[in-house]
């Protein structure tokens, strides 16, 4: 009798972990490793959102090569060995035949490795260390068609320095990300204004829960500018403690906020509590006067897709990702990682964001970001960048 | 063999033992009586090292163990039994006798040979002597209350003890059971060559088989002496005799 | 340095204190009494922070309503408190630490995908009061009235559960509870209903820090993880079980902080941790806690 | 008294005949499951040292997982050392730390105990997130070699394989190793004076035992082993991470050793392959694990406090007519 059961058990458990190939056989399976809990899913869902109204879009065109796109998404969880545990699930158990995915600069790298180890295309929209594509760690395999942190810090550099302020600080989160394009900032600041002044930088832990030790800390030194890489929540609760301590009135707002500090998300969230007037960056805007028509048209079909007047300002991410994919394998007429790696490396394409470049050096994307002083906007009834200033990152790349 | 010098413990401002002082001889067999809350079991865990005295100090066989850890009070030659049955639930009979052997002859820091056969013979000859040897392989948590009581007198005896500290022996057993037990450990102290101290609220089991009483009332001590002497303590007669009538 | 700079840096110290107290606080208070180790403490201030918004929302952004919305929250949390202890958590207290522990984890679980479920992935955010909403300057620095609030908040808590349990006859029987469950219940009292009461005070302290916080901090996902250890350190540093312990250590944890991080600018991500391996190295049960077996 | 009809089957040998042919079945997936499956029950078993055989309740097991995880890549990868005596080093280092830690931690008791544990392994973490020259702060430390496998080449059939299927082999039979230890260390005169402990503190110390200095050995053992299976999976895992260290972490081998049943040997090794399985199943349906192994874990709580392995003893005990 126990026995029997037994068996059935095991049984049971056999037929669980079969994995489902039937059906569907004819699809281009994509696996997207995405942070879609905690407090990185703010960037992950909308990333996955992006990337499926691409897929949707190229179905509905015919796929690619007669096949149709099959996104797979998994949650990594914001943690790096769940990262990797997923892509190689769907590796082995969903045979995907690319990845797509990952957002921290921890997950990023992970991934790579079994990328590589697998021998599988795997296009990075969103982490954005250096180390990803750094000699040591690049193979055929992994691309990026996201920002890195020396394009971010030096872009910011770029526009610091016009401001012609000698006293410079900074406010980053203590870890890989905020450190490294911290770095980059303030070495380029420093080449291209050799009178730069260091005067103060603080390093909060990533989910300080409260800043204001540090926002005093850093007013006391008196800096005329700051550059903060703060994202996400982190930016909002900070820049909540940061307005009635009066940090932004005696920097008088010459404040650059890296890290998508001028995303709508961020904006619209914070609504008054926003210190508008201060600069920031975002992956995308919903009004870019002097873009491409691409662009709009991408908004528009967002705008569409979302159900929302003024979608999130991460789609964008996916969506280019999946774009430089679909074009590869065009190009490559194969779904064989090995051929569509070599059609990536060096691919250019059109994007909504205008042409991008996969670039052969490092397969490095020429990635920039949006750029703008923030201004109160009464129609959308939170603040809103000035002027949208796209800025081509080539010249800031080594 | 046993001294005990005027040791104190108070919890609070609570005096639970009074600068309370007693000897007992080599194979004495002693008990320590008084009404509930006078102190006894406070006095026995300040012998046996669960607490600290505020004052006075303990000296067993001539060697001062009055901040000694119980465990190595216990290597010295002293084991006890609880009022609380205390025995290890989860093991069997067997093994509870079996761990105490390991542990009392130092073999517990042995981690690759098997355990299994360890001080078999001498387990199952101890299982005998208490009454056991039919349960061995039960579950102790399974046994009736007085089998637990002689599961927890085999723990005590298996660590090889000179004087063997015995809180209320007989707690919550029937009449038979306990007329049974105590027959059981006079055998076994004679045997063994134990002292015994042993606290008892049924005096009848005290003064059938104590060599020596002493009496506690609020901490302090009342009487001591022969049962014939205690008997006729005039103080005790009022205090303690007289609230049991 | 100029004193008005150290003035700050100390307030902005006792800022980060009393936020960190009014979530400790609850979770001591349970401990205390429960001697349950509640994981989950977090995920009811998440909820409180997710449940303040909601409120907020009906009863209009940027208005007095707030503090309705924040009081609303708090006792929704409680209610939710009572509810778990009652109907699950009750039927664990005979068992060993390890089922309790492992129930408030769940806990953790489930309601962190219920407020992912209910509030989606996004951040939110809620404006201060408009009552609260300027600064003052206090001998040369500047306070926002909101942090003020706070920092008079923490201590005024604090009293209040010093006066609860030591004058009245509720706290006689709470405190009494805390160190002897079959004492109490000879007493006659009803055992379970003051686990359940002080089981819902904790949550509804846990659910009012929430709420409170959602002035000053982004509301997101995962908010429940990121708080609840450093909470329980606090209370460890104060003495498991010891409201004033916990009072006190973070008060230590938010000057500690704020001033460590003018000598060792990295050294946010340590204070809490390090602070409590030397306490518990120098004193095994914390600032103000007794060896309890 | 005859063993319940459970124990006499021969569980051990059945299990490892039938983990041999599993890189044989054609599919690599089954491979990544059986060594994921292989490594973390060995983590779990050694997390049920203390759990299930001595009664200390530790929350910060992960601590030692990951100290065995960066000793063993940081020696293989940045140094160049070979697999075996990395492997061993990881071990020996998690044992050290366990000995610092736990002689802080033994001086508490119960929830005392936990709550230090736990703390202690916040600290490793919060050294792992942030030392950048050594660990690689949160980016952690990619691409961890895999051992140099080619002398497996001249073995028959398994010569062939790939190099995570080789390494499957390579782990399997190390756990295989380690749960021998474990399963001897579990039985001797020392696991049995744990019974006592955990059974009964205080009536341990008046049987002679010094039970602080018993717990500390418990923890430093059930430390290293956690080290080695640490070890184990960051080369299977190709990356060491701070998230390793992370308290959610330890509450991993905890829910294992409870599904599967603490008080049995082989309760955590079939909770953790149970528990991998499910997450295998459910995270294919939903992004809401969370919330089904919250429930999960609720309902065994509640229910089936014994676990896997517990409430299967009962049920062969009732079918094999009541022989216990």
């Amino acid at each position: 009798m126990l026995h029997r059961r037994m068996l059935l058990a095991v049984a049971g458990i056999a037929a669980l972990i079969a994995p489902w190939e039937a059906a569907a056989q004819k699809t281009i399976k994509v696996g997207y490793p995405m942070i879609l809990s905690g407090p990185g899913a703010l960037f992950g869902e909308p990333a996955l959102k992006g990337a499926q109204m691409y897929v949707d879009e190229i179905n509905a065109a015919g796929g690619v090569l007669g096949r149709k796109f099959e996104l797979i998404p998994r949650d990594t969880k914001g943690n790096a060995d769940e990262a990797v545990r997923v892509s190689r699930e769907l590796i082995l158990k969903d045979n995907v035949d690319f990845l797509v995915g990952t957002l921290t600069s921890a997950e990023g790298p992970a991934v790579s490795t079994i990328a590589k180890e697998n021998k599988i295309v795997f296009i990075a929209p969103i982490p954005k260390t250096d180390q990803l594509t750094a000699k040591a760690n690049l193979h055929p395999y992994v691309f990026r068609s996201a920002s890195n942190t020396t394009i971010e810090g030096r872009t910011a550099a770029e526009i610091v320095a016009k401001w012609g302020l000698k006293k410079i600080a900074t406010i980053s989160p203590d870890y890989a990300y905020g450190q490294d394009v911290t770095k980059a900032f303030v070495e380029h600041l420093k080449k291209i204004k050799p009178d730069t002044e260091i005067v103060d930088q603080q390093w909060p832990k990533l989910g300080e829960a409260d800043y204001t030790p540090f926002i005093n800390a850093q007013m006391a030194k008196k800096p005329d500018a700051v550059f903060s890489s703060l994202w996400g929540g982190h930016f909002l609760t900070f820049a909540k403690q940061a307005k009635p301590l009066g940090y932004f009135d005696a920097v008088k707002y010459n404040f650059i906020g890296a890290g998508e500090a001028a995303s709508i998300e961020s904006a619209r969230t914070m609504g008054a509590d926003y210190p508008v007037g201060i600069w920031g960056n975002s992956y995308d805007v919903n009004n870019w006067p002097g873009g491409p028509p691409a662009h709009k048209t991408y908004i528009d079909k967002l705008r569409t897709y979302t159900k929302q007047e003024n979608p999130s300002s991460w789609p964008v991410t996916g969506y280019v990702a999946m774009q430089f994919l679909a074009e590869a394998i065009k190009k490559a007429g194969s779904t064989d990682s090995d051929k569509v790696a070599k059609a990536l490396t060096g691919l250019s394409i059109d994007t909504p964001i205008g042409k991008q470049t996969l670039r052969e050096k490092d397969h490095q994307a020429n990635r920039g970001q949006f750029w703008g002083k923030t201004v109160n906007d009464p129609k959308l009834g939170h603040a809103t960048m000035q002027e949208v200033l796209y800025i081509d990152p080539a010249p800031f790349m080594d | 063999m046993l001294e005990v010098e005027g040791v104190s413990k108070r919890f609070g401002g609570f005096v639970a033992v009074d600068a309370v002082s007693l000897t007992v001889a080599k194979k004495q067999i002693a008990a320590v009586i008084g009404p509930n809350g006078a102190g006894k079991s406070t006095f026995f865990n300040l012998i046996t090292g669960h607490l600290r005295p505020d004052a006075g100090r303990v000296v067993l066989e001539g060697r001062d163990i009055t901040a000694a850890p119980p465990h190595r009070i216990c290597r010295m030659g002293m084991g006890r039994s609880f009022q609380r049955t205390n025995i290890f639930p989860q093991l069997t009979v067997f093994e509870n006798v079996q761990a105490a052997y390991i542990a009392h002859r130092g073999r517990g820091t042995n981690f690759w040979a098997s355990s299994a056969a360890l001080y078999r013979d001498e387990t199952t000859a101890l299982l005998q002597q208490v009454g056991l040897a039919d349960k061995a392989n039960e579950a102790a948590s399974a046994l009736s209350h007085g089998n637990q009581k002689q599961v927890e007198l085999g723990i005590a005896l298996a660590c090889d003890p000179e004087i063997l500290l015995l809180d209320e022996p007989t707690a919550g057993m029937s009449a038979a059971e306990t007329r049974d037990s105590i027959k059981l450990l006079q055998h076994l102290a004679e045997k063994f060559g134990l002292t015994l101290l042993f606290t008892e609220h049924d005096m009848e089991v005290v003064f059938s088989i104590a060599e020596k009483i002493m009496v506690l009332h609020q901490g302090r001590v009342i009487a001591e002496g022969t049962p014939d002497e205690v008997q006729r303590n005039a103080e005790v007669r009022r205090i303690y005799l007289g609230e049991r009538k | 340095m100029e004193p008005s700079f150290l003035f700050g840096q100390f307030l902005g110290g006792l800022t980060a204190a009393m936020f960190l107290f009014l979530i400790a606080s609850g979770l001591s208070l349970i401990f205390g009494v429960l001697r349950v180790l509640n994981f989950a403490h977090g995920s009811f201030y998440m909820l409180g922070a997710y449940l303040a918004f909601q409120f907020v929302q009906w009863v209009g952004p940027r208005t007095e309503g707030f503090w309705l919305a924040a009081l609303g929250a708090a006792c929704g949390i409680a209610v939710l408190g009572g509810l778990v202890e009652r109907l699950l958590l009750r039927h664990l207290y005979g068992r060993e630490e390890l089922y309790q522990l492992l129930f408030t984890y769940a806990l953790v679980l489930i309601l962190g995908d219920v407020a992912k479920i209910t509030w989606g992935t996004g951040q939110l955010s809620v404006s201060r009061p408009p009552s609260l909403e300027g600064s003052l300057n206090l001998l040369g620095v500047i306070v926002p009235h909101y942090n003020l609030f706070i920092i008079l908040l923490g201590p005024t808590i604090a009293l209040i559960f010093w006066f609860v349990l030591q004058r009245t006859s509720v706290g006689r029987i709470v405190r009494a509870a805390a160190q002897d469950r079959e004492m109490l219940s000879s007493l006659g009292a009803n055992v379970g209903m003051v686990y359940t009461g002080m089981f819902m005070v904790g949550s509804f302290l846990a659910g009012l820090g929430g709420a409170l916080v959602t002035p000053t901090q982004s509301i997101v996902p995962g908010m429940d993880v990121a708080i609840i250890v450093e909470a329980f350190i606090v209370v460890v540093i104060g003495g498991l079980g010891s409201f004033w312990g916990t009072f006190l250590g973070a008060l230590i944890f938010g000057q500690v902080l704020s001033f460590g991080i003018l000598i060792f600018p990295r050294f946010s991500i340590f204070a809490v941790s390090a602070l409590m391996a030397v306490i518990l190295i120098v004193r095994p049960w914390g600032l103000l806690g007794r060896p309890l077996r | 008294m005859t063993r319940p009809l459970i124990n006499r089957i021969p569980w051990t040998l059945i299990v490892f005949l039938v983990l041999l042919p599993v890189p044989f079945l054609g599919s690599r997936f089954y491979t990544f499951v059986a060594t994921d499956i292989v490594i973390l029950s060995l983590f779990a078993t050694s997390l049920n040292l203390l759990l299930g055989t001595t009664g200390l309740v530790t929350f910060g097991h992960a601590a030692y997982f990951s100290i065995g995880a960066y000793t063993t890549a940081l020696l293989m990868k940045n140094l160049g050392f070979p697999f075996l005596p990395s492997w061993i080093a990881g071990g020996l280092m998690a044992a050290g730390f366990a000995l610092v830690f736990g002689f802080f931690c033994v001086r508490l008791t119960k929830i005392y105990f936990a709550m230090l544990t736990l703390a202690f392994a916040q600290i490793v973490w919060a050294i792992c997130f942030k030392w950048n020259d050594v660990t690689g702060g949160e980016q952690g430390l990619p691409n961890v070699p895999y051992p140099g496998l080619d002398w497996m080449e001249v073995l028959p059939l398994i010569g062939d394989l790939r190099v995570s299927d080789k390494f499957y082999y390579v782990a399997l039979a190390l756990v295989a190793l380690c749960y021998a230890a474990l399963r001897r260390i579990t039985l001797s005169p020392f696991g049995r004076v744990l019974t006592v402990i955990r059974d009964n503190p205080e009536r341990a110390q008046f049987i002679g035992v010094n039970v602080r200095l018993y717990e500390l050995a418990a923890f430093m053992v059930s430390g290293a082993f956690a080290g080695l299976s640490g070890a184990l999976f960051g080369i299977f895992n190709r990356g060491v991470f701070p998230d390793f260290a992370f308290w959610t972490k330890s509450a991993e081998p905890l829910i294992m050793t409870i599904l599967g049943g603490m008080a049995h040997f082989w309760g955590p090794a079939v909770g953790a392959a149970a528990l991998i399985l499910l997450n295998q199943q459910i995270t294919s349906y939903t992004e809401y694990w969370p919330f089904v192994l919250g429930g999960v874990l609720i309902v065994l709580l509640f229910v089936f406090p014994g676990g896997i392995v517990g409430t299967l003893t009962k049920l062969g005990r009732r079918i094999g007519g009541r022989d216990a």
